[in-house]
């Protein structure tokens, strides 16, 4: 029996100007597993995500989390709810160090409001500090407990990717949207970076990961869509996919036939 | 600063006002004319055997400035002050030098505030916006006959004000047929002057300084319009005369009398001139107020604010502008105002 | 023709590249690969002076160019291609290709525009659209085809696969194999170090702001640790 | 210090000279002195950045402040107790206007520097906390100084969000002219709504506020009382800083899209720190009513907003401690420099421009710079 | 009534415009406001001043012929204009290229504060009066009166709009300052010297600020050393009112800007003249966040 629906879009549609960017998507994420979304640039990948989580509300269509319909929400609403995403292009906050950064995201889970904090109650420290064991067991988690103390803006890009992943966990969401985890890393790089993916859904956690590495998204996806055009032209289990014709002429070239 | 033993080697007079910023000229009109005051009494070996040493205190036109310089003077030992020229600064200042007990004698606030708080230590010498738009009023009624009057004001406290008196005295036979105010430092103003020239009055009066007043006028005309400009000391200004060309012939303003026409004025003219250039029109008002107060120093025979005061109340002067006494607000006795008109490029006193 | 001798950089405090050597020869591909923050694109942007560097020299063509302005360096035939295509979002293709030939002469300009079109015909096709509505391959492209319109004797190519679909990214190697048949010279930095490797003459492995190995493509292939850190294998 | 340096240097600063010779007269020579002086503290401050030994110093002054921070803060606090007592009366009323300002700052200091607003029209909150004032005390004497001075902050804040609400949906500087535009509409309401604010010629006769029999009448008692404000403002807004509030701001400002993606509402968050500059900017105002006893729309141009504005990053953007040096800075040099009177404001230009050159990132400079010096003496050259 | 605001309206309207662009351009290249600017158009008009002073001296030739003797002013004042943009720059803000972005703006407004005192000191405090001779008769048509001079206005700054406009789009150099203000970095890879656009970006707006100071003091008639405050402000609003960065937003602005105004004074009350323009900034903002002409610049996720 395959797990339940989490996330599910329904002809999801976004127009930019005259550009359809997406073009009636309809898909569905399962509970606990990690989906590859795929496709060649431009395809609307980002656009998907940033649809799905409000921060570029569609022109058309709907978006449910657990059945709910949450297509109207704004960013903070849906991560709120439990979507947490990581970003194409690094938004680390960079005068802030790893551990703040950690902490922003524990921010929806904080209790003590504004009186406690200026008259720094038991309530307020109490909190911060459970919050900020919290965050460092996150930053354990990706490796970085080492450079709490840094400020993001001196990390290298490998280490910014990392902290972007320990910021979305932070929120613990019931899903995370990660576009491009591994761009620019290096085979040793993106192992590190699948174990983690890896462990994160062992928490309980579904991974939606928008990536151009096929050796990470062959390696380990429980299922692949593929858009094309703002449109889905494949979906399916990492051997399916590889082997659709469509999906080599449109995105995978010769080099990635299922000769392998 | 200055060691405590020097303290009593010199008397401090304050001159405050704008030196800095936009009319920083009259400023310099005003402290060319304390100045002068000064140089005199210093060549004459000075008041009670001293030196007379002048302190300038710029306050930028600012209220916040103002109460600085006047905290500033008080500090520095100053016995009495000439000064300020906005009514917005003269006022807060008034009340630092109230408390400290320094008399201040105003060159150029008409605003009817000042004396109206009842400080026995603050005086000025020049007229009052009352008195002022009483004789505006007057003139226009009485003499002009106009039947439809157009105001426009500068929305500052002498402007408004001025503006506010010069309706309220119009009486019931004369139609206000528009009452604007502008914003001060504009060069802008063809939607005021289309706006009043439609209007169609037989008057336009205008409350405020000679910078926007000489524009208005120009515009004014430019657009077609025929009626005279009345104003009142603060247009009363070569410099209107330049900023407005040709389009200011026939513009009437209030003010003093002339005081070339004073004897005791052509003294002040000619070493004015020889020293600083053509003075403002309000030099000879600060010249008279530091007259005044290191005359009353000399009588009171004490560098001593407190004493000084009752001698500025007392005094009967008699300087560049004429004969000045004080009433018991601290305004001068008689409010001399005649109305001037441009005639050939020159204000020309009406007869 | 291209010689780094001891060259340092700094970010601020940061000591981006601790004394980097190596060279180009004139007709070959030089691949230079590394992991993140290594200092691949910090050797680029102190080649081509976007970045001054606090030490070392470099030489290309028998003159010394450390610290030149980008813009003298250009004009020597040196072109950089950065990371992430920067495309002039807001200028049309066809201005995109003319500022990449900005320092040509006015008449040379019309005819190296045709011969650089004629390497990206699609690039043709699209010649009035804005440069941002490109798609991401399609950027690619024009960043390189910019980079050549100055005529380079040297170009620099930093991550041309980052974020391409597969296929884009063998469109882009063929490309850099096509062009280095026309006589260019190229330094190339890739993540993508098998298919680098594969296409190049020679290459070097950066490691915290140093050289830590360096010899031809095939060999480095061969070599263990470059095989498990760069290779995946 | 090589020669080319030299002779750009002269290249440029004659220059300078020469396209002002259209205006010079022998008087204006006296700008040399302040080109100069420019000059000297450019290859000062290259100097500085370079030597070993000034650097050092440096961080090791920033390291032991850092390292004794309640030490420093107690110092400092001891000191302003004590001003008044050794001061005149002048002196005490710059450093109260001083302290006003320093409050001002420390409010804009929440938007700009904390999350990253630039608000140049903050003067407006400003004389709406002092009319308040002035109304309620004064004007209409409806009650007296002690509910008003809330009145004055709330006043303040109900306009923040009001402007808010429609503003802070824009970005950049597009807000930074729309705050431009508030800072002027209220100055021309203020000259325009004679009946309630007296229009130009403002509101006098404001008492000064009093605790039972006692009033604040000296100028060392307000003194020390707008200092106790001053110094509960400084001790709120450092704890919000140092909290998630804070943590929240200071995302906004790095990443506003990164910190809506974490759940933080963007526009509540922006809403907030935009009331409460607002509201602290109202009780500032509404001190400097009773402080002058007289008010009028002369006090709130657009200068103001900008002199507080360069309070804020002259002090080092972002940092409580360099708002209220940025403030002792503005207020007090002008004040030293009246002995210049002409030339007064033309080298407190000079100086501004010479400052921001020296340096870029404020006088105490942003958290980045102590950090930075952490980091390399964690790295190791 | 209606016409002769408009009119009035356009004519301030079109100094604001060429204010306004070098608000924009300069925006466009270093997203910097250059708070100084405003003083340049003030410096321009004193140039003006100085310059219209000097024509009892001049040749013959030129004190012949009117047009001609403008020509020289206006070329000169915008020349001298162009190097005290170009020395701005170079003393205020080069050095602190890469430093927080407030930065720049504080030494913009000590610039500001500088060139004013520095006017004030040496011309002094006192309005100046350009001599009346030019084109100041009013003619009436149709109920509308007007003054050749204020033709001359107009047409000369759309001129000079559209010599701009050709300027930046047509040019080799006015593409390279779009492709700066798209991405500094990438433009000096390319070869273009950043320092130069930069530079001649300055200029090009202080010879357009200059223009418009000479106009509006041969307009007005008496200039004084606060006219770039109130100028500065009004054309920085009209920049960002028709999008700021944006070359012809810079120009609808500038004249929307004069219109509303002279409308808005006309028919409601001048007192609130300044109010009307904000508000409808306000207005225009809430419902296109980047100004008319604007681009919304999304950042892209
Ligand atoms: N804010 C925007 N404004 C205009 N067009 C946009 C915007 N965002 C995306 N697009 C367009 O929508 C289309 C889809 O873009 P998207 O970023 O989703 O692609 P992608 O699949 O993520 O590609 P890549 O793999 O290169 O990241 C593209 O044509 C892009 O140019
Ligand atoms: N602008 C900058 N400011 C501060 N540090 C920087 C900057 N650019 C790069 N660095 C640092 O310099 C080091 C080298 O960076 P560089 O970009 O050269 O690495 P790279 O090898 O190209 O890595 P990547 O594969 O991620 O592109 C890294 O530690 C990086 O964090
Ligand atoms: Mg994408
Ligand atoms: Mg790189």
């Amino acid at each position: 029996m395959t797990a339940p629906d989490i996330l599910t879009t329904e002809a999801l549609s976004v127009t930019f100007g005259g550009v359809r960017a997406l073009a009636g998507v309809s898909l569905a994420v399962r509970e606990r597993e990690i989906l590859s979304i795929i496709g060649p640039n431009g395809a609307g990948k980002t656009t998907l995500f940033n649809a799905v989580t409000g921060t570029c509300p569609p022109t058309s269509g709907r978006v449910r989390l657990h059945g709910r319909d949450i297509t109207a929400k704004t960013p903070d609403e849906v991560a709120r709810l439990g979507v947490a995403r990581s970003f194409q292009n690094l938004k680390p906050f960079a005068e802030m160090t790893l551990l703040e950064n950690v902490l922003i995201g524990r921010e929806i889970h904080m209790t003590s409001g504004m009186a406690a904090a200026i008259l720094r109650l038991p309530l307020f420290r109490e909190d911060e500090a459970r919050q900020k064991r919290r965050a460092r067991e996150l930053l354990a988690f990706v490796g970085l407990e080492q450079r709490r103390d840094h400020l993001a803006r001196n990390l290298t890009y490998g280490e910014r990717k990392m902290l972007e992943i320990a910021r979305a966990l932070a929120l613990e969401p019931s899903v995370l949207l990660l576009d491009e985890p591994v761009a620019g890393m290096n085979p040793t790089e993106t192992g590190f970076v699948m174990e983690l993916v890896k462990n994160i859904r062992e928490q309980g956690i579904t991974v939606v990961i928008i990536e151009h590495d096929m050796k990470m998204v062959m390696g380990i996806s429980d299922r692949i869509y593929v858009l094309d055009h703002g449109e889905l032209i494949a979906e399916g289990l990492p051997h399916e996919v590889r082997a659709n014709r469509a999906v080599i002429e449109a995105y995978l070239g010769g080099g990635h036939a299922p000769a392998h | 600063t200055k060691k405590e033993g020097q303290e009593g080697a010199v008397i401090k007079i304050g001159a405050a006002g704008q030196l800095t910023g936009p009319e920083a000229v009259f400023g310099s009109d005003m402290l060319n004319g304390v100045k002068l005051a000064v140089e005199e009494w210093n060549a004459k070996g000075g008041v009670l055997g001293k030196k007379i040493e002048l302190v300038p205190g710029d306050d930028q036109a600012e209220p916040r400035q103002a109460v600085a310089v006047a905290n500033k003077f008080v500090t520095e030992g100053v016995v009495g002050v000439v000064g300020h020229f906005n009514s917005s600064c003269s006022i807060p200042a008034s009340e630092v030098y109230h408390k400290a007990g320094i008399p201040q004698i105003s060159q150029a606030c008409t605003n009817p505030k000042l004396t109206d708080q009842g400080f026995d230590n603050v005086f000025r010498v020049c007229g009052l916006d009352d008195q002022q738009g009483k004789a505006a009023a007057d003139f226009a009624v009485q003499k002009l006959k106009v039947k439809r009057v157009a105001i426009i004001h500068d929305k500052t406290t002498y402007g408004q004000g001025f503006a506010e008196e010069f309706k309220k005295n119009l009486g019931t036979g004369v139609e206000v047929v528009a009452f604007e105010g502008i914003a001060k430092g504009e060069k802008d103003y063809s939607p005021v002057v289309t706006k009043i020239k439609s209007a169609n009055p037989d008057l336009v009066f205008f409350g405020g300084i000679f910078t926007e007043g000489g524009l208005l006028i120009r515009q004014y005309k430019a657009v077609g319009g025929t009626a005279p400009f009345i104003g009142g000391d603060g247009i009363m200004s070569e410099e209107l005369l330049k900023i407005g060309g040709p389009a200011t012939e026939g513009t009437y303003a209030t003010f003093g009398p002339d005081t070339k026409e004073i004897p005791s004025a052509k003294g002040f003219n000619e070493n004015y001139r020889k020293k600083y250039g053509e003075p403002g029109v309000y030099s000879v008002y600060a010249y008279d107020a530091a007259n005044i107060i290191l005359q009353s120093i000399q009588k009171a025979g004490a560098a001593d604010g407190k004493k000084i005061t009752p001698e500025i109340r007392a005094i009967d002067y008699n300087g560049a502008l004429g004969h000045i006494q004080f009433d018991a607000k601290g305004d001068v006795k008689e409010s001399p105002y005649v109305v001037w008109k441009v005639e050939n490029n020159k204000f020309k006193q009406v007869k | 023709m291209l010689r780094l001798t001891d060259l340092e950089l700094r970010y601020g405090p940061i000591r981006a590249l601790k004394g980097v050597t190596l060279d180009v020869a004139a007709g070959e591909i030089v691949t230079l690969i590394g992991a993140n923050g290594a200092g691949k694109s910090s050797t680029l942007k102190a080649i081509s002076g976007i970045h001054g560097t606090s030490g070392g020299s470099i030489v290309f063509a028998g003159r010394r160019i450390d610290n030149l302005p980008p813009h003298e360096i250009v004009a020597l035939g040196i072109s950089h291609c950065p990371e992430g295509r920067r495309i002039f979002g807001d200028l049309s293709v066809r201005e995109n290709l003319l500022m990449g030939g900005y320092l040509l002469a006015k008449h040379e300009m019309a005819g190296r525009l045709d011969e650089v079109l004629g390497l990206f015909p699609r690039l043709g096709e699209r010649i009035h659209q804005a440069g941002g509505t490109l798609s991401g391959g399609e950027q690619q492209m024009l960043a390189i085809a910019r980079a050549l319109m100055c005529k380079p004797g040297l170009l620099m190519l930093d991550e041309p696969s980052l974020g391409l679909a597969p296929i884009m990214v063998e469109k882009i190697f063929e490309t850099i194999v096509a062009l280095k048949q026309t006589g260019l010279t190229v330094l190339l930095v890739e993540q993508n170090a098998g298919a680098a490797l594969e296409i190049s003459d020679r290459g070097y492995v950066l490691e915290i702001g140093q050289v830590t190995l360096s010899g031809t493509s095939a060999a480095l292939r061969d070599d263990q640790r470059v095989a498990q850190a760069y290779l995946g294998g | 210090m090589n020669a080319r340096n030299l002779r750009h240097d002269l290249f440029f600063y004659l220059g300078i000279l020469l396209i002002c010779v259209p205006f010079l007269k022998i008087h204006t020579l006296y700008v040399l002195p302040v080109f100069l002086g420019a000059w000297g503290l450019r290859r000062f401050a290259d100097f500085a950045g370079e030597n070993r030994l000034m650097v050092t110093l440096r961080e090791r002054t920033v390291n032991s402040v850092l390292a004794h921070r309640r030490v420093t803060v107690g110092l400092i606090l001891a000191v302003a107790l004590l001003i008044p007592l050794g001061a005149s009366d002048y002196l005490i009323e710059v450093f109260t206007s001083v302290i006003l300002y320093a409050i001002l700052a420390t409010a804009l200091n929440i938007t700009v520097g904390l999350t990253g607003v630039l608000v140049l029209g903050f003067i407006g909150f400003y004389a709406v906390g002092a009319y308040t004032t002035g109304i309620l005390t004064a004007k209409f004497a409806l009650c007296g100084f002690w509910i008003a001075l809330p009145l004055s902050g709330l006043a303040a804040m109900l306009c923040g969000i009001l402007l808010g609400i429609p503003a802070l949906r824009l970005r950049g500087d597009y807000l930074a002219v729309v705050t431009l535009g508030f800072g002027e509409i209220i100055r021309i309401f203020l000259t325009n709504l004679n009946g309630l604010t007296g229009g130009p010629n403002g509101i006098l006769g404001i008492k000064r506020p009093s605790f039972g029999l006692f009033t604040l009448d000296h100028p060392r008692d307000f003194y020390w009382f707008a200092l106790a404000v001053l110094s509960l403002v400084i001790l709120i807004v450092a704890r919000l800083v140092d909290s998630r509030y804070g943590r929240a701001w200071i995302a906004i400002r790095e990443n506003e899209m990164a910190a809506g993606a974490l759940g933080i509402n963007v526009f509540r968050k922006h809403l907030l720190s935009f009331s409460l500059s607002a509201f602290f900017g109202g009780i500032a105002g509404s001190l400097f009513a009773v402080k002058q006893g007289f008010i009028s729309p002369d006090s709130f141009t657009f200068y103001e907003s900008v002199l507080i504005l360069c309070m804020v990053v002259l002090g080092g953007i972002g940092n409580v401690a360099g708002s209220v040096t940025g403030a002792l800075l503005l207020i007090a040099a002008p004040e030293f420099l009246r002995e210049f009177s002409l030339y007064r404001m033309l080298v407190f230009g000079a100086v501004m421009i010479a400052f921001m050159v020296f340096r870029p990132s404020g006088l105490l400079g942003s958290r980045v710079i102590a950090q930075e010096i952490k980091d390399r003496a964690d790295d190791g050259p | 009534m209606f016409l002769q605001h408009l009119l009035n309206g356009i004519t301030i309207g079109g100094s604001y415009a060429l204010i306004a662009l070098g608000y924009t351009l300069v925006y466009g290249v270093l997203k910097l406001i250059n708070f100084a600017h405003g003083e340049i158009y003030m410096i321009g008009a004193y140039l003006g001043f100085i310059l219209i002073s000097l024509l009892p001296a001049m040749p013959p030739f030129l004190q012949g012929s009117l047009p001609l003797f403008l020509l020289v002013v206006f070329g000169i004042a915008a020349m001298i204009c162009s190097l005290y943009g170009f020395y701005l720059e170079k003393i205020c803000y080069r050095p602190l290229r890469g430093a927080p972005k407030l930065t720049p703006l504080i030494s913009a407004l000590g610039a500001s504060i500088f060139l004013q005192n520095f006017v004030m000191i040496s011309m002094g405090a006192k309005d100046r009066i350009f001599p009346q001779t030019i084109g100041m008769r009013a003619i009436s048509l149709g109920g509308v009166s007007f003054t050749p001079l204020q033709l001359t206005i107009i047409f000369s700054s759309i001129a000079l709009m559209a010599l701009l406009y050709w300027f930046i789009n047509r040019t080799r150099l006015g593409t390279a300052i779009r492709a700066t203000s798209t991405d500094p970095f990438m433009a000096a890879l390319v070869g273009i010297n950043v320092d130069t656009v930069i530079s001649v970006t300055f200029m090009a707006g202080s010879f357009l600020a200059a223009c418009a100071g000479v106009m509006i003091g041969l307009y007005y008639g008496s200039i004084n050393f606060t006219l770039g405050y109130l100028g500065g402000i009004k054309a920085f609003t009209a920049a960002v009112l028709g999008g700021i960065g944006n070359v012809p937003g810079a120009m609808v602005g500038g004249f929307l800007l004069g219109i509303i105004e002279a409308l808005g004074a006309g028919y409601f009350s001048s007192e609130y003249k300044d109010v009307y323009a904000f508000f409808i900034l306000i207005a225009v903002l809430v419902f296109r966040p980047a100004g008319l002409l604007g681009k919304r610049s999304d950042e892209r996720a």
